[in-house]
């Protein structure tokens, strides 16, 4: 009995490639795809250990600039030897919140029209327009921005220049307008019909529904989807360079000043700077850095909450 | 037939989905503070029957009601507002669907939209409903828990205390068991059976031994019909018609 | 009661209104745009280099000039000859037998002269002052073998549309393989763990840094530390680092739309987990991925702050992939350039709205994709 | 049709019964020819047999209870189920009176002979025409017939006044046929009985049918 069993496992062995090589194979094969899933967490290092480097060099060693003086600085005129960039971080949280202040709950309302009220016909035109929205080069909000936004400010800001906290916060809200609108309906979407019938089924009226069983609902998906519209509001660079003013110093008084974001000044100088000066622009790379973490770590902490519940 | 005024007199009524008729010539009086039971094959009418009554069916696209529906002889679809109808006439679904908030504020939501807002109030409204829907013991220290939290048979018993906390006058229940165990399904049978007191519930089921154990009165639909509609002693011992005979001794296809 | 009538009607006024706003502001971007960009739109835009380029050129006259009255027609060249708007000369036509096909540079290499192409000098007579007839008369009276000064004309955006094409490859080539297998690795082969958590939060991580800090990060390393210079690669490789976590999480969604049954039931008949993923769940997460790059070209194409500080801004058709010759910029960056150096707001949309075109197509393919995939899923 | 083993398990019970039906008709005739011939051997046959018939209805029994615990059968199907406990009963107590009947015959036997009372005969013959009807009408569920049967009760009851009257009077006339007219009047009450076990059947039958039961 024992040996034809043998026998069978000889010619079943025949069939499949010997088992050794096959497991090495397999064994080689998924190495390779980790490697590839590891060449994300490299760069995320390498960003971070080079740009706090560059960032943090001027700061350190024989003839360090003091990094308060960098923190707190209102004037930044690198032929100087000034680099304060706080104006700047004060214009970037002024833009960006003014950005979301008025983005978010537009956005969101919007959403609700996309996702609750409108009827399909309307629906097919708006959403591929809000997607186009997204899909459009932020370079060419750009280019609206400086054509007609800066003009109209002119007309009506007490300041002689149109570029201005109030065009650069036109532009952010522009822009987060698509990320909030379509990340929020899309959670509006998600939200089970069960609860709009078990609403309504209560006596509550169509709007009561929305805003009180819906919303509440979707809010850890409207909450990421704000994060990420901040997110974006801090990181944008080219569609705020050119409207913003960009001057060399003074914290922002009124929404008609010229504004300085971290973001542009970075972008402006660093194809011709050098030295120290380069460095510091590095410096301001790791303060814009420093809030987008604070961002990205509270976007994973709500969707993984989220998650839970 | 006894002489009180019937809660709903149901006369004449079709209803379409766009093109497909799916109730015909519906004639029925609904007695108050009894337990009504609709039977029937699935696809039979019977839940859209119900979803008619408390207008839920306005939400389907296409949806064309003729003939009339009287709750306590006002015409429902005439002479009544759509949301005050739904809050005399509240509504307890398959699939046990607590929103997603705390026990307490599930409850609390009826009474919040219509306008209700002190506090003590609302505490007091909240643990009258838990306990008329037999839950109170079970969630009374855990109210600001999630309503998802806790098992099927809990769950539909949130939800009906949500229903109560709007103080309904009816109660409609479309398969409230089929979801759930056999100790829940029997939990909710008796407080339906207890409800019945107080309120005139109408149960949509396939389980003709839950109508016939719970029910007073019972109809059978078949193609959107009403085939029979009689005191449940009848209907299950000597029923009338030979197609309520052959469907609830299983005899049919 | 009617205090719940009120603020409905409130709530909703502040919906419509927010919608209507929206689509306010869509059309006026979309409309200024247009407005502004389409004029410059037209058949040289599309086909021409960027800068004007002059050359020398040795012509014979042809052998039997055919005589015709016909205004500007140069009978020793077999070519017309006309003013444009701004007064200089111009080729409009090059007759089938004219000897400009044999025309010669001074490195002796054939040079093709086209229509449209400016005739400013035969020989050393300067020919931008004369009328389109003097001009004539001059061009028949020089001798044999004379020298003309040809100048093509620029203001096409062809360079920018082949470097965007040249960093889109250069960028799929390596961000869509890494992003693939490291998608396939973090659904299929990843368990559960500290290593899991820590690549997910990276991935996460990538997807919110600004392209500014990818442009820091991509000249400090690629243009300077590697000395690649302000090249295609340099762009390339910054930029598949911007877009492997669109690609990773895209592909990974196609992963997770396939059913957990047909891979039991694929290694349930023996097949290796290697097999199954050759087989059974790449082909199925095949549209998914043709999404996910579709969806990375969009991003390359509207990516500008990370390329500019990487793959410069000369509007040149790289001949290398690193070094000087290698530097190019894309429509956008050419885009950006122009506002922001010459102010020129006309030709920024056209381009504008070239990119606009182009987002559409991207948009609709990505969406076809998606549907007929859906479809043959039966879902 | 759906619930196919549930009809088959109907089925089975159905003839089961018919079966008990039959073995009640065998004694019943049995018991007729022996009452005429004064057949004492087939007296003691119609005695035993009446343990086989116990048997029957308490397997029926059985099968009833069985079929409710599982298909809980409802409507029409209960009627049927539950009429059918009660007409075995009545079909036991029919066939133990043809036993006792046997009994008393071999009583008569022993005693010297006597002329039987005139209408015994008749009796009989409406009573096993009733038992007859009873038994067909169940076989092809016949309300009507049940009726007949129904209706027939009264005829054996007048019988049984008149036989019983007439046997108190020979008895009065002659001492010495006292045991014998004292068997046959304990006879004549148990083909009364037998009329009314019939009856009741009937009535069950009825019920099974159209659902209403009247008692009588």
């Amino acid at each position: 009995m024992t040996n034809n069993i043998k026998e069978e496992n000889n010619n079943s062995s025949i069939m499949m490639k010997p088992n050794k090589t096959r497991d090495i194979i397999e064994k080689i094969v998924e190495t390779i795809f980790f490697l590839c899933a590891m060449v994300s967490v490299v760069s995320v290092i390498a960003i971070i250990v080079f740009v706090f480097y560059k960032g943090v060099a001027p700061f350190v060693g024989n003839n360090a600039y003091s990094f308060f003086d960098f923190i707190s600085g209102v004037k930044w005129d690198p032929n100087h030897n000034e680099y304060g960039v706080f104006y700047m971080i004060v214009a970037s949280i002024l833009a960006t919140i003014g950005a979301i202040i008025i983005g978010v709950p537009i956005g969101l309302l919007t959403a609700v029209f996309i996702a609750e009220i409108a009827p399909k016909s309307l629906v097919n035109i708006v959403k591929p327009g809000v997607e186009l929205l997204a899909g459009i080069p932020s370079v060419i909000y750009g280019a609206f921005g400086l054509g007609v936004i800066v003009p109209l400010i002119n007309k009506i800001s007490p300041e002689p220049q149109g570029q201005s906290l109030l065009a650069v916060i036109c532009v952010l809200t522009i822009m987060i307008l698509p990320t909030i609108i379509s990340l929020s309906e899309a959670t509006l979407k998600a939200v089970p019909n069960s609860y709009r019938e078990a609403s309504l089924g209560l006596g509550a009226s169509k709007t009561q529904t929305i805003f009180r069983a819906v919303i509440p609902a979707a809010k850890s998906g409207i909450l990421s989807a704000t994060v990420l519209g901040i997110g974006r509001a801090i990181g944008e660079t080219m569609a705020v360079m050119m409207i913003a003013g960009n001057p060399i110093g003074g914290i922002p008084m009124s929404i008609w000043d010229k504004v300085r974001p971290l973001t542009t000044n970075i972008a402006m100088e660093m194809s011709y700077a050098s030295g120290r000066h380069q460095e510091m622009l590095f410096a301001t790379g790791v303060i814009l850095f420093a809030f987008i973490m604070i961002v990205n770590i509270t976007l994973i902490k709500i969707t993984s909450k989220a998650g839970e519940k | 037939m006894s002489n009180e005024v019937s809660k709903f007199s149901v006369q004449e009524l079709d209803l379409y989905y766009s093109n497909f008729q799916a109730l015909k010539k519906i004639n029925m009086e609904i007695q108050e503070k009894e337990i009504t039971a609709f039977i029937g094959p699935s696809g039979c009418g019977k839940s859209t029957f119900l979803k008619t009554i408390n207008r839920m069916n306005d939400l389907v696209e296409g949806v064309k009601v003729d003939g009339k529906i009287y709750l306590d002889g006002v015409d429902i679809y005439k002479d009544i507002d759509v949301i005050k109808l739904r809050s005399r006439v509240g509504m307890v679904f398959q699939q046990p669907n607590p929103f997603p908030m705390s026990i307490y504020d599930n409850v609390a939501y009826g009474p919040r939209i219509h306008g209700i807002k002190k506090k003590s109030v609302l505490d007091e409204i909240v643990e009258k409903s838990l306990r008329q829907a037999a839950i109170w013991d079970e969630v009374k220290d855990k109210l600001k828990k999630s309503a998802r939290a806790v098992s099927g048979g809990q769950q539909q018993r949130i939800c009906i205390a949500r229903t109560l906390a709007v103080e309904p006058e009816v109660i409609l229940m479309d398969e409230p068991t089929s979801a759930l165990d056999p100790i829940s399904t029997l939990k909710i049978e008796d407080l339906a059976v207890e409800l019945k007191e107080q309120y005139t519930i109408i149960i949509v089921t396939h389980n003709m031994q839950q109508a016939s154990r719970i029910s007073d009165k019972t109809a059978f639909f078949l193609t959107g019909e009403v085939i029979e509609y009689g005191k449940t002693e009848q209907i299950f011992n000597t029923p009338k018609n030979k197609k309520t005979e052959d469907y609830i001794t299983g005899r049919f296809g | 009661m009617n205090s719940r009538k009120l603020k409905d009607s409130i709530l909703q006024g502040l919906i419509y209104f927010s919608a209507a706003f929206t689509i306010f502001i869509l059309t006026v971007i979309i409309g200024f745009i247009l407005y502004k960009g389409v004029p410059g739109i037209n058949l040289h835009f599309l086909t021409r280099q960027w800068e004007e380029k002059t050359t020398f050129v040795r012509v014979d006259k042809v052998a039997e000039p055919k005589d015709s009255d016909k205004e500007g027609y140069v009978s020793s060249l077999d070519i017309t000859l006309k003013k444009d708007k701004e007064g200089n000369l111009y080729i409009s036509k090059i007759g089938s037998d004219s000897s400009l096909d044999s025309a010669v540079d001074m490195l002796g290499q054939s040079f093709k002269v086209k229509s449209d192409d400016k005739l400013s000098k035969v020989d050393s007579n300067d020919l931008s002052e004369l009328s389109v007839a003097d001009a004539v008369k001059m061009i028949n009276q020089s001798q044999d073998n004379m020298r003309l000064k040809i100048t093509r004309p620029g203001g096409g955006i062809v360079p920018m549309l082949v470097s965007t094409i040249y960093i889109i490859l250069l960028s799929l080539v390596i961000a869509a393989p890494i992003g693939i297998l490291s998608a396939i690795y973090l659904n299929e082969y990843a368990k559960p763990g500290k290593i899991l958590n820590a690549i997910r939060f990276a991935i996460q991580n990538l997807a919110g840094i600004p392209s500014i800090i990818y442009g820091l990060f991509g000249m400090l390393i690629f243009v300077q530390y590697f000395g690649m210079g302000y090249s295609i690669l340099a762009g390339a490789l910054t930029l598949s680092i911007i877009l492997l976590p669109t690609i990773i999480s895209t592909t990974e969604e196609a992963l997770k739309a396939i059913p957990q049954t047909y891979r039991e039931s694929s290694l349930g008949l023996g097949a290796t987990k290697l097999q199954t993923n050759y087989k059974i769940i790449l082909p199925n997460a095949l549209p998914g991925i043709l999404v996910a790059i579709i969806l990375s070209i969009g991003r390359i194409v509207g990516e500008s702050a990370a390329l500019m500080l990487t793959a410069g801004t000369v509007a040149q058709i790289p001949t290398a992939i690193t070094g000087n010759e290698a530097g190019a910029a894309t429509l956008t960056i050419k885009l950006y350039m122009l506002m922001k150096e010459e102010g020129d707001i006309a030709t920024a949309c056209s381009i504008a709205i070239i990119l606009l075109a182009l987002i559409i197509v991207l948009n609709i393919t990505s969406k076809v994709i998606t549907r007929r995939f859906l479809k043959k899923q039966g879902i | 049709m759906t619930r196919q083993v549930f009809i088959k398990e109907l089925e089975v019970l159905h003839n089961d019964v018919i079966k008990m039906g039959s073995v009640l008709e065998l004694s019943l005739n049995e018991m007729i020819v022996a009452l005429q011939d004064m057949d004492v051997e087939l007296a003691q046959k119609i005695i035993d047999r009446d343990d086989e018939i116990d048997l029957l209805e308490q397997q029926i029994e059985k099968e009833c209870i069985n079929i409710i615990a599982k298909q809980q059968p409802i409507a029409s199907d209960l009627r049927k189920v539950t009429s059918i406990m009660k007409i075995i009963t009545d079909i036991e107590r029919i066939a133990d009176h043809c036993a006792d009947i046997s009994e008393y015959l071999m009583q008569i036997h022993k005693q010297p002979t006597m002329k039987a009372p005139e209408h015994l005969s008749d009796m009989i013959q409406v009573m096993k025409k009733m038992v007859v009807d009873t038994i067909d009408s169940f076989v092809n569920q016949d309300a009507d017939k049940a009726a007949s049967v129904i209706a027939q009760d009264d005829i054996v009851d007048n019988y049984f006044t008149s036989i019983s009257k007439e046997l108190c009077d020979m008895m009065q006339k002659d001492i010495k046929v006292i045991p014998q007219c004292v068997a046959y009047i304990m006879i004549i009450k148990y083909i009364e009985r037998m009329g009314d076990h019939s009856t009741n059947i009937a009535e069950w039958i009825q019920f099974i049918v159209t659902g209403k039961l009247v008692l009588s």
